[in-house]
């Protein structure tokens, strides 16, 4: 990279954090000030935040050094990762655990039960780029039943929502059969829909995905990468930044993590990477 | 008969348009109005079909008072009274045909209309009138392909199209030149004579005025000036009429043959 | 008496059976083949939706207008700055479009491709390549704002250069005034009306179009809606709407006031 | 705000090339341009020495669009038809509905001044809604799929075909219609006869660049699920995979292309 | 002095605009052009200052053959020469005074002309120009609130603040109604006594050319037919001209005083 606005990448005059709400999250903040004035607080540089509601540019962005921190979801840290070259250094914490899982999601009355029971059906997904959406269970549908092409081979018809509400409301309604969603995704639903928790029922999750990252561009200064790490970790013995995570990105906590963390969703998505073109329809 | 008593008419800016207006104007007569630019000519015009209405007097149109008409009344009047203005007002885009069967509006149902069902009747009448104003080799050509004096022509067949029992026309020949000017007024004088039809044209030019009219109407200011027979009008007329000498511009023709 | 029936050639009534059957094919191609969900769309279910959803749009949730405003008028600012860039930028290459002023045809081609070029291309992605350049602000908005409106404002402008009385040019270098001079004295007098209306209705259309760009981090009240839509915070979103349908008729009214002053 | 234009009265000679007044004018205008471009390029951190540096990272993005990926082609076909067909509904029936609310809405046919501005502002305040939020407002309500799309579409492209095709009407020749009024036209006849015939090249015009619009506007549709072409290239951007972006972009471009063709053959003969 | 030597003009469409012209204008004559429609009056006209570009023979302005003229000294030449046009070609948005000071463009420079940077003699030139035309209290307003007439004085004094010695009007009163043509050619023709300058106008009505004119040359098909003092001009003349008799709406004034 060359030249950038915040001068020299290693150390930028000021620290650009990019945050993408997590798809995978029941609630989705729209600021990350609080955040921001704590670390810079704690680092001594400036530190502006930035929300985006779509990882891509945010990738790009760490790509050219205009954002040095981001909070990205799994899947858009390997794309990173293998792009940009971009590095994890921390993952959240939720329900104190550092991963998650997809879940199936199926009318209580469709006397569907198990996952072979899906062989036909219509699929309804948030949109193919969702880790937990679309990636983790077409390659658990993918192995568990040998097939290439889960939309194609698998299912009898798929549907790409545009989100996991959207997705639950479209089996809720009966336009499809099952829905792929985080795990549990029906609690966004229950204000507009009381009974949801009744009407659909999970039958079946995927393996852990691994929550989503901290990560920073390949660039930054390791000194300076390592004080942003213990900066964030030392939030975890802050009962004010641990509300605020809390209230606002549902993170009970931040940990370390390592690039191999992520190795499970990068070989998911090798998996994928000839057949991803398949249209969601 | 058109009989105004005491017209008078002030536009809603408080402009007197007409002020006290007596007249009595016969079956069949060719009456010219002539005056300076804003003496109200065309207001007297355009208030017997109702485009503008008085606001005091009477104005008896067959015997009615038209000053109150609305809604159905009032088209009912004005399908009898037609109308031709100085820029044509043609639809530009419809074909010849079109603009002149549109005369017929006021006698036909608007869904008729709007399907163009129109009688057989109607439409050799609109055809016929095109013949009388010899423009019918163009019945189908759109309006904006033809000269300003061939469009007035096709609004002439509008009007007699729709087989009105009173003529107006405001300044029908101001923008043409002088020879398609003559030709105008004469299919006008030509119609007055064959159906009988009552005439009021308004003119700037005192010469063409004394040709054609049998009848002048000087106006100035709002009021009428003059009233008389054309035969009986001389330059001094037209000096009170216009309140100064008459110049050579008052004229259509200018000053001509000098050399 | 008869009346002569119109004219018209065989190779008219041919093309107009040819473009009324075109019509027809047309359709019917698009009705069988566009895959509504009439059951769905006609059930109980949209009106519990109906039920749902509208109610709560229409309590807006005034708790969130300072926020609202805030990124409001954050898109207020980037459309403003994005239009001005764009409506200068775009005269060059609307001069270079327009036929009368540009004889070589391959130059003209080469100007109106530029504009159809851009306006093809979509203001997300415009705002993602301008976020990398730039970082994840609202420059990056202005920046995929200007470049998008080139599009459209070049060539309005060059229909307006396009329209423009060719005999007061002529008259101009009748009076052995140069090629700038002309430019000066006898074009631009007669486009600016046009110039400045256009960018004004077209600053109007930008504050519509910024408001997607915070999708990506390109600034503005985009983010605000992405975000409330996944929340499903309908009173939020009523709110949001509320913000931008009085804000902008407002702008209309006064971009109306300002347009007919000067045309 | 600057008072702008005033009647020009004979004002007496000052002397100069430009009138005191329209000196004092432009100047003003100009001020208020300047003075807000600076206030908003502040506030919107706009830089040019940021967009110099950032212009190597232009073009590398931009780069990575080429070449496009043709094999991409095949697969972009279903959605594209689906694209267009929802366009042409929306067009179609936007340019219906359209009719009766522009005469509404125009000054010289709906004399009736309350029922004018009720129609303009309920225009107005249509016009401003977000294409985006139209459609999150109607998945909603009616489920995911193209009918919502559709149903954006319609009220997105309605609200801009009114606006354009009512100043249409606004501008046409008035005298024709007082024509027909005079010799005892009905309104409805008036219509007919006056306004739509001037009205109608543009009209259709003015349709299909709609049509164009629409076919643009469903790119952002897809992203919250109202069908069409935008759920590929959300899908591919999210990939990062620009080649297949460029190939979306082209075959969109040339689809706009064609309509402008259409639309340019159709003005020729309509006018 | 203006001398056309053998001059042909042929258009790129194989149209003979001028063939064979010879003529040798001295300064200060009042020359009016007539000729149907199509003769090559506008051709003749508009050659002299090379808006049109002869292809054969050498057309000599003061001395100086035009023909190959380009960039600068074309620029020069236009400066030199004045032209008038039908449509008064104004810049109708822009002031009376901007559109007039417009004819000081070849006298200015660029960056000076940009800016409105003029010198007090210029503005003042221009300035006086107005008032020689009559029509200085319209000096801020803009041209398209002006009537025709007014427009064509303005282009008149557009060119007077020229300060050409040559001015060339392509008929100049085309579009105007009779008195107001006769009060463009007044003007015309007193500033063709009081400055001198050489004059040719081309004309559609022959009552005004055989008025105004001092020479009248006449044009069929690209040659000049007749050439010779106004005075010496009969209906005859016109005949040959024209090639067929005189009618009534050759003349500006059509039929007149009848009555
Ligand atoms: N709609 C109107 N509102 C206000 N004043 C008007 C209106 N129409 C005409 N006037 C004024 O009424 C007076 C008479 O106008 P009118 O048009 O009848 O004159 P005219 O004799 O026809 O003039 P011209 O020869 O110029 O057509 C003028 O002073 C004119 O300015
Ligand atoms: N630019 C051109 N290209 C080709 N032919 C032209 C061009 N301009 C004029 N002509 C032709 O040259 C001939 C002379 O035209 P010119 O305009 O000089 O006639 P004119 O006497 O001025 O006629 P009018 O009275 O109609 O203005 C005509 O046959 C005309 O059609
Ligand atoms: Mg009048
Ligand atoms: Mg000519």
């Amino acid at each position: 990279a060359c030249g950038q606005a915040g001068g020299d990448p290693a150390n930028p005059d000021k620290l650009v954090m990019g945050f993408v709400p997590s798809q995978d999250s029941d609630k989705i903040a729209d600021t990350v000030k609080p955040l921001a004035d704590k670390l810079s607080e704690e680092l001594g540089v400036e530190v502006e935040g930035r929300v985006m509601t779509n990882y891509s540019a945010l990738i790009e962005a760490m790509g050219s050094n205009q954002v040095h921190i981001g909070f990205i979801p799994a899947f858009g840290y390997v794309l990173a990762n293998d792009k940009h070259g971009v590095e994890v250094i921390l993952k959240s914490e939720r329900h104190g655990e550092d991963t998650y899982r997809a879940q199936y999601v199926v009318r209580a009355d469709s006397g569907i039960k198990s996952l072979k029971d899906l062989k036909g059906k219509t699929w309804a997904f948030a949109d193919t780029n969702s880790t937990s959406g679309y990636l983790f269970p077409a390659s658990q549908l993918m192995d568990e039943f040998k097939v290439k092409d889960v939309q194609a081979e698998f299912f009898g018809e798929a549907v790409q929502a545009g989100g996991h509400d959207n997705a639950l409301i479209t089996v809720y309604e009966g336009d499809a059969d099952v829905a792929t969603t985080f795990e549990d995704a029906r609690d966004t639903l229950e204000q507009d829909y009381p009974d949801v928790k009744k009407k659909l029922k999970v039958i079946d999750y995927t393996d852990p995905i691994p929550n989503d990252t901290i990560s920073v561009t390949k660039d930054l200064d390791k000194e300076l990468v390592e004080k942003i790490r213990q900066a964030f970790l030392g939030f975890n013995d802050d009962k004010e930044m641990v509300n605020i995570m809390n209230e606002v990105y549902n993170w009970d906590a931040i940990r370390e993590a390592k690039d191999e963390d992520y190795t499970i969703v990068r070989d998911t998505y090798k998996k994928f990477e000839d057949s991803i073109d398949i249209d969601g329809n | 008969m058109i009989q105004f008593q005491d017209v008078s008419l002030v536009y809603p800016n408080g402009t007197q348009g007409l002020k006290n207006v007596n007249l009595k104007i016969e079956e069949g007569e060719f009456i010219v109005v002539v005056g300076l630019s804003g003496a109200g000519k065309s207001t007297l015009i355009r208030s017997i079909n109702r485009l503008v209405t008085p606001t005091d007097g009477q104005l008896l149109v067959d015997g009615e008072n038209i000053i109150p008409f609305k809604g159905k009344q009032l088209r009912q009047l004005r399908t009898k009274v037609g109308i031709i203005f100085q820029n044509y007002n043609l639809v530009k885009r419809s074909t010849v045909m079109k603009n002149v069967i549109s005369g017929r509006l006021g006698h036909t149902g608007t869904l008729r209309s709007v399907f163009h069902l129109y009688s057989k009747e109607d439409v050799t009448l609109a055809y016929e009138s095109l013949k009388r104003v010899n423009i019918e080799e163009k019945v189908y050509q759109r309006a904006d392909q033809l000269s300003g004096g061939q469009q007035q022509r096709v609004s002439i067949a509008r009007v007699l199209t729709q087989q009105p029992s009173i003529i107006l026309a405001d300044e029908p020949v101001a923008s043409l030149d002088p020879p398609t000017s003559h030709q105008v007024m004469s299919y006008l004088k030509k119609i007055n004579r064959e159906d009988k039809i009552t005439t009021l044209v308004n003119l700037h030019y005192i010469d063409m005025a004394m040709e054609y009219a049998d009848r002048i109407i000087g106006m100035r200011a709002g009021e009428v000036v003059y009233d008389g027979p054309a035969s009986q009008v001389t330059e001094k007329t037209f000096e009170e009429i216009y309140g100064r000498p008459i110049r050579d511009e008052d004229k259509r023709g200018g000053e001509v043959q000098h050399a | 008496m008869t009346i002569p029936k119109p004219k018209r050639s065989w190779r008219q009534i041919v093309i107009r059976w040819v473009i009324a059957i075109a019509v027809v094919a047309l359709y019917v191609w698009v009705f069988t083949g566009i895959d509504v969900k009439w059951e769905r769309v006609l059930s109980e279910r949209t009106i519990n939706n109906l039920d749902r959803v509208i109610p709560q749009m229409l309590s807006p949730d005034f708790s969130a207008f300072g926020k609202v405003m805030e990124k409001m008028m954050e898109t207020l600012f980037i459309a403003y700055t994005g239009t001005l860039m764009a409506s200068i930028l775009a005269v060059p290459i609307a001069f270079l479009a327009a036929s009368n002023m540009v004889k070589n045809r391959w130059l003209r081609n080469l100007g109106s491709g530029i504009l159809s070029g851009i306006r093809t291309f979509p203001e997300l992605l415009l705002a993602l390549i301008f976020v990398a350049a730039v970082g994840p602000n609202p420059f990056a908005g202005v920046l995929a704002i200007a470049i998008n409106s080139i599009g459209m404002l070049g060539k309005l402008y060059a229909e307006a250069i396009e329209a423009i009385e060719m005999n007061v040019v002529e008259a101009m270098s009748a009076n052995g005034a140069n090629k700038i001079q002309t430019l000066f004295y006898g074009i631009i007098p007669q486009i600016i009306p046009q110039f400045l209306s256009y960018a004004i209705y077209r600053f109007e259309i930008d504050v519509r179009a910024s408001t997607i760009l915070g999708i990506i981090g390109a600034g503005g009240i985009g983010t605000l809606i992405t975000i409330a839509v996944a929340n499903r915070n309908w009173s939020e979103i009523g709110m949001i709407l509320l913000v931008i349908v009085v804000v902008v008729v407002l702008i209309d009214y006064l971009s109306a006031f300002i347009r007919k002053r000067i045309v | 705000m600057p008072k702008i234009a005033s009647v020009p009265s004979s004002e007496s000679f000052s002397g100069n090339v430009i009138s005191g007044r329209e000196k004092k004018r432009i100047t003003l205008i100009f001020a208020v341009v300047v003075g807000l471009y600076i206030w908003s390029s502040m506030e919107t951190e706009s830089t040019i020495t940021d967009l110099i540096e950032g212009l190597p990272h232009v073009f590398n993005m931009v780069g990575q669009l080429f070449p496009p990926n043709w094999d991409y082609v095949s697969q972009v076909w279903p959605k594209l038809v689906e694209t267009i067909q929802m366009a042409v509904i929306a067009t179609t029936i936007a340019a219906i509905l359209c009719i009766p609310v522009s005469l509404l809405a125009a000054r010289n046919v709906t004399t009736i001044p309350w029922l004018y501005h009720t129609a303009k502002l309920f225009l107005n305040a249509l016009r401003t809604i977000p294409d985006i939020i139209l459609a999150v407002v109607f998945v909603g309500i009616f489920g995911i799929g193209v009918f919502s799309g559709i149903l954006a579409l319609i009220i997105f492209s309605f609200g801009i075909l009114t606006k354009l095709i009512s100043e249409t009407i606004e501008s046409i020749d008035p005298q024709p219609l007082e024509a027909i009024r005079a010799s005892g036209g009905n309104a409805i006849q008036t219509i007919v006869y006056a306004v739509i015939p001037q009205v109608l090249p543009q009209f259709c015009s003015l349709s299909l660049y709609v049509f164009e619009i629409n076919i643009r506007a469903s790119v952002v549709l897809g992203f919250v699920g109202a069908g069409g072409i935008g759920l590929l290239l959300q899908q591919q951007i999210g990939f990062l995979r620009y080649p297949n972006v460029m190939t979306l972009i082209i075959v969109i471009f040339f689809v706009v292309l064609a309509i402008e063709y259409i639309s340019g053959k159709i003005r020729e003969r309509l006018v």
